[in-house]
């Protein structure tokens, strides 16, 4: 089980420090949201992986706030560029 | 695996320092008034940062009491950075919705956001 | 080893790869559509993936984990949706490498576009 | 010894951020990395035994502070060194 537990965390650093790669390479806004989402996403995931490690029950409403609010930043910034906002 | 705890305490630290010296930076070099308003907002980050990494104890866990934890309170970290910090981080947002409000002012009545460009304080 | 840790074992695995997968894509495809594509629906399978796989190990937190998988698959594909929209407006079109017949038509159109665009 | 790799990277993401944000000359890109700021900085938070304070971290800076840093940039320049007086017309490039 702790095998399983440090492959899967190893694939979600390699999963951020790849998005943070295209972050700073990408040629356009749009390519960089795509990073912010990509980003927001694999942190919800991580962050319930850690409530696990953790071992507390309390620790999950984090992840659900981070599920319910982080995607707005990401609509602002869509709809400033498609310049409706 | 001590010195290996003991290393990343110093690297939260050093970070958090950082964090603040390049925030620092970029208020009082960068000429856009946008520029100086992020930089602020890092050194907010920073400060947070640092304030809670003061608190923290190796090996603890969040002090909240749950089912299961009712008598765990000797290895809980310290909660009084943590409350200060949740207050600063509000007030931090309502600092640079005030500054930003400045800022729309400030480029209606002068139109440019260059702070060498914004000479005359009289309104 | 009961079996619900293996099933939940399982379902980690495979989250983690497809959001690995999904964070590979986004560097490596060519243009802004393709990547929205790797980067949002791969990433989605895979934390909902996970997530159900956490509730698996723990029974007593499936109710939460249905809860978080079920908020993603609200808002990622809104989010997804806005920013396809946006780059679409904002006159970006897909690269187009394909020896297919059918597609010559959607060339023409983008490159009449993109020509209406620059006169 | 994988959660002590994890934080030692979260710690070098937050600090590139950071530089990346203090150097851009887009305003909109830098306004993008001080969400990725946001974000990383809950995630240590997290880590730290803090999940109250990263609860109204993930709250505030990832959605509100981008927010008003987006509605300012729409109200005035995108770019950083732009003395242009009819600049709000021409804006959005396609």
């Amino acid at each position: 089980m702790t095998y399983i537990l440090y492959i899967a965390m190893s694939f979600l650093i390699l999963g951020l420090i790849i998005s943070a790669i295209r972050f700073v390479k990408g040629p356009t806004a749009g390519d960089r949201t795509v990073a912010l989402d990509t980003l927001t996403t694999i942190g919800v995931a991580g962050l319930v992986l850690l409530a696990y490690v953790f071992g507390r029950f309390i620790y999950v409403d984090v992840a659900l706030v981070y599920a319910v609010l982080g995607f707005i930043g990401v609509i602002v910034i869509a709809r400033y560029l498609e310049g409706a906002l | 695996m001590d010195s290996l705890y003991k290393m990343i305490e110093y690297g939260i630290y050093s970070a958090a320092i950082l964090l603040i010296l390049v925030g620092l930076y970029g208020a009082l070099t960068k000429k856009s008034l946008i520029k100086i308003v992020i930089g602020l907002s890092i050194v907010d980050a920073g400060i947070h940062l640092l304030l809670v990494s003061i608190g923290y104890l190796k090996g603890g866990t969040a002090p909240i009491f749950s089912p299961g934890y009712e008598d765990k309170a000797d290895i809980m970290v310290d909660p009084i950075p943590q409350a200060l910090v949740l207050t600063a981080i509000v007030i931090g947002f309502a600092v640079t919705a005030v500054a930003l409000s400045l800022v729309i002012r400030l480029y209606r009545h002068h139109d440019t956001l260059q702070i060498d460009d914004i000479k005359n304080l009289k309104w | 080893m009961e079996i619900l840790e293996i099933i939940g074992g399982i379902l980690i695995l495979i989250g983690s790869a497809f959001l690995f997968l999904g964070a590979l894509g986004i560097l490596r495809m060519p243009d802004v559509y393709n990547r929205l594509q790797a980067g949002t629906k791969a990433t989605t399978l895979g934390a909902m993936s996970l997530i159900i796989g956490v509730g698996f190990l723990e029974p007593s937190w499936m109710m939460k984990s249905i809860i978080i998988v079920v908020f993603i698959a609200f808002s990622n594909p809104i989010s997804s949706h806005a920013l396809a929209r946006a780059m679409y407006k904002r006159k970006r079109y897909p690269i187009i490498k394909s020896e297919d017949k059918d597609m010559d038509a959607y060339i023409e159109v983008f490159q009449q576009e993109e020509e209406e665009v620059k006169s | 010894m994988i959660y002590l790799i994890l934080f030692a990277v979260l710690l070098l993401l937050m600090l590139a951020a950071a530089v990346y944000a203090t150097f851009q000359r887009d305003l909109l890109y830098a306004v993008i990395a001080t969400g990725v700021i946001s974000l990383v900085l809950s995630v240590i938070f997290y880590m730290l035994q803090a999940p109250d304070v990263a609860l109204t971290e993930a709250a505030i800076g990832v959605a509100l502070t981008t927010i008003i840093f987006i509605i300012t940039i729409r109200n005035t320049v995108r770019h950083e060194d732009e003395h242009d007086k009819h600049s709000r017309e021409k804006k959005i490039q396609p």
